[in-house]
């Protein structure tokens, strides 16, 4: 199985005209994604890659029966594209860029819920089940098809951990970057119950870092629904407080919270087997898998 | 981005929300200007980013002129936690009936703006909270533009304001809310919020954080920035688009790497070899030969960094870019102790060019090896 | 609430929507006043609440003074569909490149807003949609408050509106969208919407229907109200919160009833067994005897209404109470024939007032046999 | 078991204050609903029928852990005070008021549904769950225990066949006056999943009318879902066309949409069986239970 994209995504691009926009999709038709159409207001009638581009996600929809959407679009606009998809109900709608404003954020997270929309980033990487499809910018060639499950918050320590699993002949499953902003679309505790229900999910890796309370939360549902083996890194457990790691969610606060101990803490008591490095979540995976 | 206290006061005076008035002074020239506008006694405030200014003697009252020139130039040759005091805000000094705290920030495992409110103020919150927690009201927002009102009562009943103040302190909380939203705030506080001798709110004290990302938007905002006291490689990193961290003072090793998250992990690994690091650099996205080099400039820059280790992880990175840029900046690196590790494409390129800068340079396979190498002072 | 066309012109100027300018007039001297100051030729347009004007003759064309005068009594004089022309609305004649269909009205099914557009205009939109439907979009708005942009360029993308058009049809959406939430309208419909030969956009016809339950909001549209060609029963029910709902010309029973499932449910059983109403006055809450007398009074004033069925059955309505107010209307019941059925609150004690009454009085219990009694003339 | 409103209820009274709501309050008590606060803005601290009054709903949730809310509040506030209960999560929040403006239906509708809120009304006369609670300010003295489920948009279509169903001793699981107006907060289709898994319900009434679509929707929920046996009546075959019947909702499109007849025929193609009057909907229930 896995999820979020496969052999049955639909995807379209919106700000498919812009110059990553159009690299990225042609990256994503190499992998085999079954990209159906762009989306830019202003540029529909034209085509980019082959691919018919609208003015709006509504008329790709419909057209197309498109079922994802992936967004290079400036953080400017990335509230009004995001809004767009998640109110044409797009049921995935994976964002890309950084710098994206927390109170944009804030509304969008609580407005794909209520849609019942998986949102998910901003400054995030996309989403990745190997050999099938990927929405995002992730190089896709560190990734193989397998049975590890993955989520991170970071992109570089997600990509090593690929890269060290490929060395060890071990694949993904799903790959999921949650993204290193402080208000993401979906976090940890959203995505761990598709990874739970994957059949093809063995084990799921979670590589967070310090700030916020995710982590915290993904332990408490790990606890109490999680059944099958996770390993956990927290990244940041040196990182001064009350300064941004340069994730805009990396930041300890001064009285401690988000702090790397509590979070390895509650994870451990949660049964979460906890790597002290990405290539020791590989040593680890090489004991389970 | 935290803005000083005085720039605060002027965004809250932009939206009518009833703030203190007064100066800013950065010499006892201006000091002098001051005198005479305001009656007296004032508040000298030292205008610092960081907490506990009344405990440094940072704030100061004046009587008369003398006063002032004399307590006003104390204070601006004084430092506070090693920041220089560069401004002083003057204000007068008001008669207070009674300080509050309210404040509007984001709550990140609600995802929701929250208003902080406590009848009880002049200290921190969480001071407040540990003191008398039920007289701090801790109040999720729902998503969107509207402060509703329920929210404002259900703060005041809960916390026991006085039922007279409640219909001015709805009126308070909204334009600190539009501030909040409008201002893209991740912080408005007001402490103490005071209630006046002649029984009006106002804001005595405020802290105001915005949102780095949306700054775009505020261009009012980004001029305050230059003035703000901040380290100088990190100002010179961000013209490049880069974002340098100072992490520790006694450390002495500086990490350049592409990414945050291999910027943590670089500095956990090494902290638990037992070394410490001074700064980080992240190069972000797209690292050409020339962006490689200002990097390194910058960091060569920074006295204590005795080596600089060079910790490249890029799915699209090409390495014999990195190298080229390793190879100009040897003239500013020369006395530095050099490791470097490279991932990504055209990797055996990469490796060729530094091997041949000659023995300087320790080449690396990987974070660990990084690590070992940095510990064990490994050549290559 | 419907508005007459001239009012819904009136509203639209009110938000700026770019809406033909024109004058009412209701005698041939107010039409000798409109002389002057429209250039011909102008367009006469009767002022009735119903559809199928121009079949009618209701839009005439005057070319001069003479013909204005004319043809605007001619128009003032005549009835359509049974409704008097009261008023005409004079505009100048628009010459016009292409008409289309432009309206926002509420979804039950989806509980929405929705946007209805056809750059084909000028026939019943349900003609448009039956005859070319390609030509027509429907899109559901969002619930709030905004109207999306995308929404917009959408229904302009999917029925082949000229691009060029496309910013300006925006910003016409914007205001009409604004005129619907605002106006609390049920239907904001504006068809034709014209294309001028200058190349702007302009509302030449509208029909404006306002939520009645957000009146309130509205006082300017309640003065409208009363200038409304509108059946004067209905009116004078309004003054005393009662309903009116005229049924079938041909029809020979009235209902008084209390609440609308209830005289839905008479209707149909009446007509069920071959009979027809002429009317039905829903009393509402709170039965108390002096209002059943107004409510008798009213249907009684109705030649039409041969026979009243009075049908109540309250929960809290007391029977006694309903029975004074019948007894109380003896003098203006005296010749129409009475079916009462009571049930509720001291039912006996009603019934025994009614008894008291006579013979003109047929007490029935429950519905079927009130139908029955109607059907068989049975008496008690 | 019977829904919505049971023994478990923990019932707010918004607008208790006033004169119908403190008149209902004392009802509903007598009923022995467990009524536990009341809310009315600038009255709290003061007291009504021995119940505490809050200035807003959260502290009234807060401090008796309210889980449902009935409004008596005119229609020009109720938006107000049903969008405050339904922010603050009370899962069951029945308005009563006539006349609420449909664009501010329109929208607490959605929100309702977006916060997973079970709204009832407006223009109904509430929920009851006979010899349970009840929440609203039906005559309850004309329902009784029993395990027909009856949902309605006419109050007194309803009334008279409970009052009908008394005679003949059938008594009712949980009644729900879907209310009388353009948009009601719940629809049939809301309301039957919880008769089909009730299992005190064993037959279900539909009382319906002319205008919109909810009885069409309900026939093709019934088709697929509902096991139980349904008996529909459509008040208004007869009623005349573009006029309101008294209820806002109750009115056939000029064009015919909304008209019993496609109503009815939709309902018995979907296995409803349809009673021409009260009368006989309770002569249908007296073959059934």
């Amino acid at each position: 199985m896995s999820f979020f994209v496969d052999e049955n995504t639909r995807l379209i691009v919106q700000g498919i005209t812009g110059r990553e926009g159009s690299f990225h999709a042609e990256q994503m038709l190499e992998y085999k994604t079954n990209v159906v159409a762009g989306v830019t207001p202003g540029k529909g009638g034209t085509t980019v890659l082959g691919l018919p581009v609208y003015n709006t996600v509504r008329e790709a929809k419909e057209k197309h029966d498109a079922n994802a959407s992936v967004l290079f679009v400036p953080p400017r606009f990335l509230y009004d594209a995001a809004y767009e998809a998640i109110m044409t109900g797009i049921s995935l709608v994976v964002t890309i860029a950084e710098h994206t404003p927390v109170h944009d954020m804030l509304k969008l997270h609580h407005l794909a819920k209520d849609k019942g929309v998986q949102l998910i980033g901003p400054n995030s990487f996309g989403v990745i089940s190997p050999g099938k499809a990927k929405a995002g910018f992730m190089a896709h060639r560190i990734f193989a098809q397998g049975n590890v499950g993955i989520m991170s918050r970071s992109a570089t320590n997600c990509y090593e951990t690929a890269f060290l699993m490929m060395k060890e002949s071990i694949g993904q499953s799903t790959v999921v970057g949650v993204g290193g902003d402080m208000i993401p679309g979906s976090t940890f505790v959203d995505v761990l119950p598709h990874f739970e229900a994957d059949p093809q999910t063995k084990v799921i890796v979670m590589i967070g870092e310090i700030g916020g309370s995710e982590e915290e939360l993904a332990a408490a549902y790990i606890k109490d629904h999680v059944t099958k083996p996770v390993i956990a890194l927290i990244a940041g457990t040196n990182a001064p407080k009350d300064v941004s790691m340069g994730h805009a969610g990396a930041i300890v606060s001064p009285d401690g919270e988000g702090s790397a101990e509590k979070k390895m803490e509650q994870l451990l008591a949660a049964g979460a087997l906890i790597a002290e490095s990405t290539e020791d979540i590989v040593r680890i995976l090489k004991t389970l898998v | 981005m935290k803005l000083l206290e005085y720039q605060a006061h002027a965004v809250f005076h932009e939206y009518g929300l009833p703030s203190i008035n007064g100066f800013t002074a950065t010499t006892v020239d201006e000091l002098k200007e001051i005198d005479g506008k305001l009656p007296y006694p004032v508040v000298i405030k030292a205008q610092v980013q960081t907490g506990g200014r009344g405990k440094a003697g940072g704030i100061q009252f004046a009587e008369n002129r003398e006063e002032l020139l004399k307590k006003g130039e104390q204070v601006l040759t004084m430092s506070i936690k090693d920041l220089p005091v560069d401004k002083v805000f003057v204000t007068p000094k008001v008669s207070v009936k009674k300080e509050m705290y309210l404040s509007f920030t984001m709550d990140r495992r609600a995802k929701l703006g929250i208003l902080i409110f406590s009848p009880e103020g002049g200290m921190e919150i969480n001071e407040i909270a540990e003191a008398t927690p039920e007289k701090v009201a801790k109040v999720l927002l729902p998503a969107g533009d509207k402060l509703d009102d329920f929210i404002v009562q259900y703060a005041a009943d809960t916390t026991g304001l006085d039922p007279e103040l409640v219909p001015e302190f709805k009126n308070f909380c909204r334009t600190l809310h539009t501030v909040f939203l409008q201002h893209d705030c991740l912080l408005a506080e007001i402490n103490p919020l005071v209630l006046t001798e002649d029984g009006r709110l106002m804001a005595l004290d405020g802290k105001v954080d915005i949102d780095d990302n949306a700054l775009e938007k505020h261009p009012e905002i980004r001029t305050m920035q230059d003035e703000m006291t901040e380290n100088k490689l990190v100002l010179e990193a961000r013209g490049f688009d880069f974002l340098y961290i100072p992490i520790k003072d006694s450390g002495e090793i500086a990490i350049v790497s592409n990414g945050s998250g291999m910027i943590m992990s670089s500095i956990d690994l090494i902290a638990k070899a037992g070394m410490d690091c001074t700064c980080a650099l992240d190069l972000g996205g797209g690292a050409t030969a020339d962006r490689i080099q200002e990097a390194l400039r910058i960091v060569a820059s920074n006295p204590k960094a005795q080596t600089i280790f060079i910790n490249i992880f890029g799915g699209i990175t090409r390495c014999d870019e990195i190298a080229r840029g390793i190879q100009g900046s040897l003239s500013f690196i020369k006395d530095k102790r050099m490791v470097v590790r490279l991932e990504g494409t055209n990797k055996e390129q990469g490796l060729e060019i530094i091997r041949g800068l000659g023995s300087g340079m320790e080449l690396v396979d990987g974070l660990y090896e990084g690590v070992d190498a940095l510990a064990k002072g490994k050549k290559l």
